[in-house]
């Protein structure tokens, strides 16, 4: 699974992309957000320290309970402060 | 866990059946809103109001060096062609132009255009309005401010304000 | 007695202490959105949003010629000007532009603009939609139409969609 | 009195504008349509004929009960059409 982190997520883990190879019973974006806090502490930074994260699932965005069958890129970023 | 639980707002939909041309570009460059203007027009003598919205890169008294703004390749691009579809379906347009810069902006600069084209003045004025509201809501862009020592580099936080301001399109047009 | 009972809506006012630039010309010939925009923003960094509203001459599936604008000198100066101030003072404006003209303009043709900056996006699209609601209702500007084939020449009569756009500005802001 | 017509009133009248010696007892804008209707058949039309018209007194808006006293220039002219 492609992993990419935009902002102050890709600051506290320090990549902007990554591939995984995530455990098969991970079936949401919760749970691979459970399972990276458990990569490191720049993941428990990121995923578990201060400030909201949002997801998309191959550019679309998607709800913590969203399934990720199927998915080839995870995205994780704060809110959107464009426009 | 600090993932939100409503990542972002869906979009209205109505059933408009005529969506117009939709231009929509992701540069660091920056544009002229006059030739964007000519482009949408050329042509055409249908259009009776053209709303053009800019943003820009403001100073809050000094506070600012400059913006960094990072963006989602791709999904920039499709998300703000949704919420541009979303508009043309919600009011009779004849064209919108959205524009939207990345990269290292100084104070002054340009940020991002969006130009909506109707024949009538209320439509141009709601859609341009709308389609603010959901790009600064839904398009993957994310501001840093530079301060003028050096030092200190923020994100900027996104703004519950931006959030509210969706509810006012949840009614009916 | 066909004499209006009430000639115009009373502009809303507010208490705002800090009205802007305001500039407004009445002209006959083209203008140039570029060159208003450059004039307003020219050496500032405090403005976050701009707001263009330009309205056009608009041929309905060709049965325009052109369109005659009469107004009255002095008059629609005067009454513009009322409008601008009444939006600085209900909205934190950071400059205001508007520009009509008057005379003979051809389908595609610039009518009017109006322009409105300020640090944040709602008040700049509250403020111009504002602008032009009340424009339409108190400035002195009256339409003829030429039709193609040369003999029918009318003159426009006033929306009543236009006079109720102004209630939606009694509300407080 | 200085009296100033625009739009399909000016063209009724036949006149851009006129002074006009205006009988002392107009008191109000009504009182001076009132009495232009009786100056002859394009007043009668302008006036009394289809449509609303609208009044300024001195190049503000003006209801028509508004006194007339001490003004210089009064306008008549159909409901606005700009933008």
């Amino acid at each position: 699974m492609k992993l990419v982190y935009f902002a102050w997520v890709r600051e506290r883990i320090g990549l902007a992309e990554e591939e995984r190879e995530l455990p098969p019973e991970l079936a949401t974006i919760a749970d691979v957000i459970t399972w990276l806090r458990q990569q490191g502490e720049p993941y428990e930074h990121a995923f578990g320290g201060a400030g909201t994260i949002r997801a998309a699932l191959d550019k679309t965005h998607a709800k913590p309970n969203a399934a990720i069958a199927g998915v080839r890129e995870i995205a994780f970023f704060p809110p959107m402060t464009g426009g | 866990m600090p993932v939100s639980e409503i990542p972002v707002s869906d979009l209205p939909v109505s059933d408009l059946p005529a969506p117009c041309a939709i231009d929509i570009r992701i540069i660091e460059g920056d544009f002229d809103p006059a030739a964007e203007t000519a482009a949408l027009c050329a042509g055409r003598t249908d259009i009776g109001a053209l709303v053009t919205f800019t943003g820009l890169c403001r100073d809050e008294q000094g506070a600012l060096a400059a913006l960094e703004l990072e963006h989602y390749p791709g999904m920039a691009e499709a998300e703000i062609a949704r919420v541009a579809e979303a508009a043309t379906h919600r009011w009779p347009l004849l064209g919108v132009r959205i524009i939207h810069r990345y990269g290292k902006l100084m104070p002054g600069e340009r940020i991002v255009l969006v130009m909506t084209a109707s024949s009538h003045r209320a439509n141009a004025f709601a859609a341009a309005d709308f389609i603010m509201d959901f790009l600064k809501n839904r398009a993957p862009f994310w501001k840093k401010e530079h301060k003028p020592d050096g030092t200190a580099k923020d994100w900027v936080d996104a703004k519950e304000i931006d959030e509210h301001a969706l509810k006012r399109w949840d009614q009916a047009t």
